[in-house]
């Protein structure tokens, strides 16, 4: 077990630069999820730890050893793939046991290991099969027996549960999780699901276009994303971006949002020097569904809620909470009401906003502003 | 230390092949080029003409006859091969009782040379003891197949042989192509209410483009090739009527001492084929990089 | 790919399958029709030839054309049959097969799964090599021949025949190896696989498709090929098609056309064989790469 | 030079003396293209002969008309640095290997057994280089015959023509009588060989000067024109089917009555034996009508290439064992041809094989013995396939025969 250090890491194919200096931790046990949408970056940088593929500058340390030049094998690392990679000609006990068979472990040795693996994934009945014979969730199982087998320093996962279906998603991320725990190995995992992310994560890297957005704890990427790309790609569903303008009023700041036909809103906004700095602009205004409820559902903890009324378009029932829509900033915005809260569709119904989860962007630069 | 020479390996492992190519296939080339441009008779000699050769093969009336012939050849035999293929293998698709023999039956031509079915075919062509002798015989008088023996049908004749040979394994190409083609695409047109020929025509047969590409290079390669077959059969006969290029070329470089002629034909025939070659390897590669 | 799937067939009325199976049987005869000139021949005696039909099948069977073309034909001076030849012919393919095929797999998954800069440029090398005319290559292989001390030997009919296979061989295996997944070598790499252990442990035994596909056609090219073989073999590697050659087409003398059908077919059975026996995995081995571009 | 051989043959005695007992193992390889049936094992003979001598026989066949694919072998394997021992050839090739100074040197051997003296001048021709013999000549197959079914002639007048006006009168009696008049196989050598007979026929003085000389003016002089024309005169008198027939059809067809004759070279009469016909009572021979007193001949010779000297004793047991009087009569009544020597008793030969005999000795004597054009005695093998372009084309119905003829001498001029 070890940390993890990834220090102002390039990697360009051929003139294309996929990876535009990246600076991460992770400390010893930790689990790091990289996540970001498709072509950001995210599977080349697990290639690049894994030693996959070749950094074109910067440093990657594995406890306190530069891999740099560090043939796969010697990093000291597993790897769980998004097609699990199991090699077709082999039964699944080859799968686990090539590994150990190329480093010359001797039989006995090989026997107790795939015994421990597979009694800890339970695949004990699965080990003469073939992986055509297996079902996608039991190849998952083996794909991270063959991982588990080795004892790394670090575990690396490749958008793992992506071939699954939706309940066996939930089931092995719940397995991971515990595994996690109980191994307690320094684990990166890639997805595109933040849910994933927010659920397994003790640290989360958004990465987009090559450039590392965001590095943080689950909470601090929900509640404070450092600009609009962050706030959009995390949650589900997504932060209501506002579009509204900043003013003075009574020596207040406030921001205008339009609403439903003529009406507007206003909301109190904090009074800090970097806000002042767009007074009479134009600013973004974030926040989540969840900070957007009904008034008899809004946070009592809260210090600070303000209800307004917002014409109500479309509900969405959700089981246990239902979407109301309304158009703010001319866009659909999505409020988290009670399941049993009553809504009048076509009507003005008032909306407690949660302004302690209130955040603000700067349009121009989409950075957040504090 | 050991990791760098993983590092080198791969190219360590390409080298010997590529290095025979370059050698063998390349090489040679341009040595062809260099004595097309010789004084070169019997054997090959260091006499420096320019491009006198080419001159003189283009006053020659017989290889204009060889490209015409090529063209005629090589554009009848890909287009046939191709839809015979593409047809035989639709039919074959038709969970058909067989199956088995049949594929075999269609495919097994392309396991023989021409020097084995060359006199097979000759015969079988001849008006005096082949297929009209036969049906004269049979009591149809009337019947005249004389195509091998007519020099302005005679090329047809070898486009005949020459798609016996070679459709079947177009056939099996088309055939690959289509057990491949997803169940549920046809599905979805068949829900659509589309008919059974027009599924084939609208989504079946556009869907076959990488394999009527792939038939193209093969079959490509296999015209220009056609040597044994033309031999065997016709020998370029009648006069001069089925003379290839590739036919060309050789009796000129070895039977008529006139190897600076035979050359300048050989790089003549390579600029063609790789004019048309190239460009498809060209888009093929970079259509394949921008997959990966 | 075990069960090929026939549910795109056309569901089509009893006349239209008629017509279907009218025109396969029809195209069956079109094929098989060289073949049984060859046969009904080669089983009758010279002067049933000299009478007939050709096309007719033999009146008496005889087979001692077989047991001439097989054991005791002239063929040069000497009255061997095609026998000898035949074994030639064997000890020249195997080899030959085999190198071929291992280098083209050994490039394929050079230029799939590690690939370099320039790496593309050497396969269109390579491909384009496919399209070369054999006679234009004829003299300056002998020199080359000449100079490595390989001239009239086996050895140097593989090497050739080798040379001029690879650029199919790695064509194949390329197109195979392009949809191969990745994933698996890198999955190997990290288990410690070096570039050959991947190569044996991961990639050649899920090849079986790809080498059935090259090994046929590289056998029945080696195999037929005459240019080559007449070429570039000593009096002790002549290959079984420069023998026939040499049965069929001696320019004077009476032709015995039944002992040289029988020849022909005694030439083309080997090839034959490995069409009819491996046919099926043919189809599924185009199927798994060869016909994508 | 001379010094460096002298260098080599002591450094090769050396060799031998310190090798002392081991015996070098003689052998010959040799390049040829009777490769099946008759005439393959007659060449056996010569194998036998050689090797009761000692000497091993490296066989090498190559198959294909008149040596096409055996002159390819052999350039692969000259140029490989590795030529055989001796190599089948004909005329003219024989002459542009030995300018290319590839062959040997058997005048030793010659000298000793007198062959200047046996060997008609017009094969020394080819078989010289230099002043020096090269190349052993096996036999003479003479050209410019006429086969023809004796029953057919018998119906058509019973007097074999003597002349062209003779030849068409026999002709159209055939054709009346409803058989094929003239059988022949449209294959270039073929055409070219009948167009030999029938330049010939012209005048062997026309023969000389058009295809020996190549003069321009005979190429396109009135002479040709009329030799085209009677070209067309004798297409006229084929069946339809004639295109790319083997010559053995051919003959099959006058033996079986279907065709009344061909003109064909000795060779044929092999096929006639063959079918258990006897001269004189089931088929004629008669040379083609108009040539009788002149012999147009090829020779098969295997000329002897440079080796090394161990190798070179073997070569010239071969050379001796090809010049036997025994061989010479026993290979020969195999192939139909004559010997190449002209001290040979005919005793043996059938009608026709002596009628050969003597028509050879008398051409010889004459001096109207003259190289066949189509069987690469007459000219080099690039103009032999330039005038074989232009006559197959023409009989094919290319060309008119005034324009053949035009067409014929630039053809010939562009091959030069």
């Amino acid at each position: 077990m070890a940390s993890l250090t990834i220090d102002k890491l390039t990697k360009s194919f051929g003139s294309v630069e996929v990876l535009k200096g990246i600076d991460l931790e992770i400390e010893d046990g930790g689990f790091l999820v990289l996540v970001g949408p498709s072509g950001c970056g995210k599977s080349t940088l697990l290639n690049c730890i894994a030693g996959l593929e070749k950094t074109t500058s910067g440093e990657i340390r594995i406890g306190d050893r530069n891999v740099e030049g560090l043939h796969p094998s010697k990093r000291d690392i597993a790897m769980v793939f998004q097609s699990y990679a199991l090699y077709p000609n082999m039964t699944v006990r080859g799968n686990i046991s090539f590994g150990m068979e190329i480093r010359g472990i001797d039989k006995d040795e090989q026997q107790k290991a795939i015994d421990e693996v597979a009694d800890m994934l339970q695949i004990n009945e699965l080990l003469d099969r073939k992986p055509s014979q297996l079902s996608g969730g039991q190849r998952q199982r083996v794909a991270m027996g063959r991982a588990l087998v080795r004892h790394p320093q670090v575990f690396l996962f490749d958008e793992p549960l992506s071939n699954l279906d939706a309940k066996l998603r939930v089931d092995m991320r719940t397995e991971i999780k515990r595994l996690h725990s109980r191994m307690g190995t320094t684990i990166v995992y890639v997805t595109h699901d933040q849910i994933e992310a927010l659920t397994l994560a003790t640290k989360i890297a958004v990465l987009q276009d090559g450039y590392l957005q965001q590095a943080g704890s689950p909470d601090e990427i929900y509640n404070n994303p450092v600009n609009i790309f962050v706030a959009d790609f995390m949650g589900s569903p997504s932060m209501n971006l506002i579009d509204s303008t900043l003013v003075e009023r009574d020596g207040q700041l406030e921001i205008q949002i339009a609403g439903h036909g003529g009406s507007s809103i206003s909301l109190p906004a904090p009074d800090t020097p970097d806000m002042r700095a767009h007074l009479n602009g134009p600013v973004v205004f974030g926040i989540r569904p969840e900070a957007m409820t009904d008034p008899d559902g809004a946070d009592r903890t809260s210090p600070h809620i303000e209800t307004r009324d917002c014409f109500i378009e479309v509900s969405q029932p959700a089981g246990s909470d239902t979407f109301a829509l309304t158009p703010l900033g001319g866009k659909e915005c999505i409020a988290r009401f009670r399941a049993d809260a009553k809504i009048e569709l076509g009507a003005f119904t008032p909306i407690s906003f949660n302004m302690t989860k209130a955040v603000f962007f700067d349009p121009q630069t989409t950075n957040r502003i504090r | 230390m050991r990791d760098r020479l993983q590092d080198w390996l791969p190219r360590i492992v390409l080298a010997p092949s590529f290095l025979a190519i370059l050698v063998f296939v390349y090489g040679f080339i341009l040595y062809t080029g260099w004595l097309s441009m010789t004084d070169s008779r019997m054997l090959p000699n260091n006499d420096f003409i320019g491009l006198d050769n080419y001159v003189k093969l283009f006053a020659l009336k017989h290889w204009s006859i060889a490209l015409k012939n090529l063209a005629i050849f090589g554009t009848l035999y890909i287009v046939i091969c191709s839809c015979l293929g593409l047809f035989l293998a639709i039919m074959l698709d038709q969970q058909i009782r067989n199956e088995g023999f049949i594929r075999t039956v269609y495919l097994y031509p392309m396991a023989i040379s021409f020097i084995v079915t060359g006199v097979a075919w000759k015969w079988f062509l001849d008006p005096g003891i082949g297929l009209e002798n036969t049906m004269h015989q049979w009591g149809w008088e009337s019947f005249e197949f004389k195509w091998i023996k007519d020099r302005n049908m005679a090329i047809y004749t070898i486009v005949i042989a020459a798609v016996w040979q070679s459709s079947g394994y177009v056939m099996a190409m088309f055939l690959a192509g289509l057990r491949g083609v997803d169940n549920e695409i046809i599905k979805a047109a068949q829900v659509d209410g589309a008919s059974g020929v027009l599924i084939y025509r609208r989504i079946i047969i556009p869907m076959m483009r990488p394999v009527f590409l792939s038939a193209f290079v093969v079959l490509t390669h296999l015209a220009i090739k056609s040597y044994d077959l033309v031999v065997a059969m016709t020998g370029g006969g009648p006069g001069r009527a089925t003379e290839v290029p590739a036919t060309f070329m050789y009796s000129y470089t070895f039977t008529r001492n006139q190897m600076g002629v035979g050359a300048s034909s050989a790089i003549i025939m390579l600029i063609m084929v790789f004019s048309i070659v190239v460009p498809y390897l060209y888009s093929e590669i970079r259509h394949g990089e921008k997959n990966r | 790919m075990s069960h090929p799937s026939q549910e795109n067939a056309i569901n089509a009325g009893s006349l239209t399958r008629i017509l279907i199976y009218t025109l396969l049987i029809f195209f069956v005869i079109y094929y098989l029709l060289p073949l049984w000139v060859m046969v009904s021949n080669s089983l009758k005696t010279l002067d049933e030839i000299r009478g007939g039909d050709m096309l007719a099948p033999p009146k008496a069977i005889t087979l001692e054309p077989w047991r001439q073309a097989w054991s005791q034909t002239q063929i040069g001076v000497e009255a061997t049959g095609l026998k000898p030849y035949f074994i030639n012919s064997i000890i020249m393919v195997v080899p030959a097969v085999f190198l071929s095929t291992f280098l083209g797999a050994l490039n394929g998954y050079v230029m799939t799964k590690w690939e370099f800069p320039g790496v593309n440029l050497i396969f269109g090398l390579m491909l384009l090599a496919c399209f070369i005319p054999f006679q234009i290559v004829l003299i300056p292989m002998a020199r080359i021949l000449g100079m490595l001390g390989l001239a009239g030997t086996l050895g140097g009919l593989i090497l050739v025949h080798t040379v001029y296979g690879l650029g199919f061989t790695t064509l194949f295996f390329r197109n195979y190896y392009a949809a191969f997944p990745t994933e698996l070598v890198r999955a190997a790499q990290i288990d410690g696989a070096t570039f050959f252990q991947v190569f044996w442990r991961i990639l050649i035994p899920s090849s079986g498709p790809i080498i059935v596909v090259t090994i046929i056609w590289q056998f029945t090219n080696v195999w037929n090929d005459f240019l080559f073989g007449a070429s570039f073999s000593g009096y002790d590697s002549t290959p079984i098609t420069v023998a026939l050659n040499n049965l069929v087409n001696s320019s004077t003398g009476v032709k015995e056309y039944n002992v040289h059908f029988a020849g022909a077919i005694l030439a083309a059975l080997p090839t034959l064989i490995v069409y009819i026996v491996s046919g099926r995995y043919f189809v599924r081995g185009l199927m798994a790469g060869a016909v994508k571009g | 030079m001379k010094l460096k051989l002298a260098l080599k043959s002591t450094a090769s005695a050396a060799v031998l003396c310190i090798g002392a007992s081991v015996a070098m193992a003689a052998e010959v390889e040799v390049l040829h293209w009777w490769t099946a049936g008759g005439e393959a094992a007659a060449l056996n003979v010569l194998k036998e002969n050689l090797e009761a001598e000692g000497v091993t026989w490296k066989d090498m066949p190559v198959a294909g008309g008149s040596g096409v694919e055996a002159m390819t072998v052999l350039r692969a394997r000259v140029t490989s640095g590795n030529p055989p021992t001796a190599v089948q050839m004909l005329g003219f090739d024989i002459k542009d290997w030995a300018g290319e100074g590839f062959l040997g040197d058997l005048s030793d051997v010659a000298t000793a057994e007198g062959w200047d003296a046996v060997v008609p001048p017009a094969l020394q021709e080819f078989s010289k280089w230099d002043g020096k013999w090269i190349a052993a000549p096996v036999n003479v197959h003479s050209t410019n015959w006429m086969w023809i079914n004796k029953d057919a002639l018998d119906a058509a007048g019973g007097k074999a023509p003597e002349s062209w006006e003779e030849l068409i009168t026999v002709l159209d009696a055939m054709k009346a009588n409803g058989i094929i008049p003239l059988a022949h196989g449209g294959q270039a050598w073929q055409d070219g060989t009948v167009f030999d007979s029938v330049v010939l026929g012209l005048g062997a003085d026309f023969y000389k000067s058009a295809i020996i000389e190549q003069d321009p003016e005979a190429l396109s002089s009135d002479k040709m024109v009329e030799a085209f024309k009677r070209m067309e005169v004798l297409r006229g008198y084929f069946d339809e089917n004639f295109s790319g027939r083997d010559w053995n059809l051919a003959s099959a067809m006058v033996i079986n009555g279907e065709a009344g004759m061909q003109a064909m070279g000795d060779w044929a009469k092999g096929e006639f034996v063959k079918a258990k016909q006897v001269p004189g009572e089931d088929f004629v021979c008669i040379r083609f009508p108009g040539t009788q007193g002149n012999v147009l001949f090829n020779s098969d010779q295997f000329a002897m290439f440079e080796v090394s000297d161990e190798q070179q004793n073997a070569q010239k047991m071969m050379a001796s064992a090809v010049m036997d009087p025994a061989f010479q009569v026993a290979f020969n009544l195999v192939k139909g041809s004559v010997p190449a020597r002209t001290d040979i008793a005919d005793t043996e030969f059938d009608a026709c094989g002596k009628k050969g005999m003597a028509d050879l000795a008398e051409a010889a004597a004459n001096g109207t013995l003259q190289g066949s054009m189509a069987h690469g005695h007459g000219a080099s093998s690039n103009i032999k396939s330039a005038i074989f372009d232009v006559v197959t084309a023409h009989l094919n119905g290319e060309y008119g025969a005034e324009e053949a003829a035009e067409e014929l001498a630039n053809a010939v001029e562009a091959a030069k």
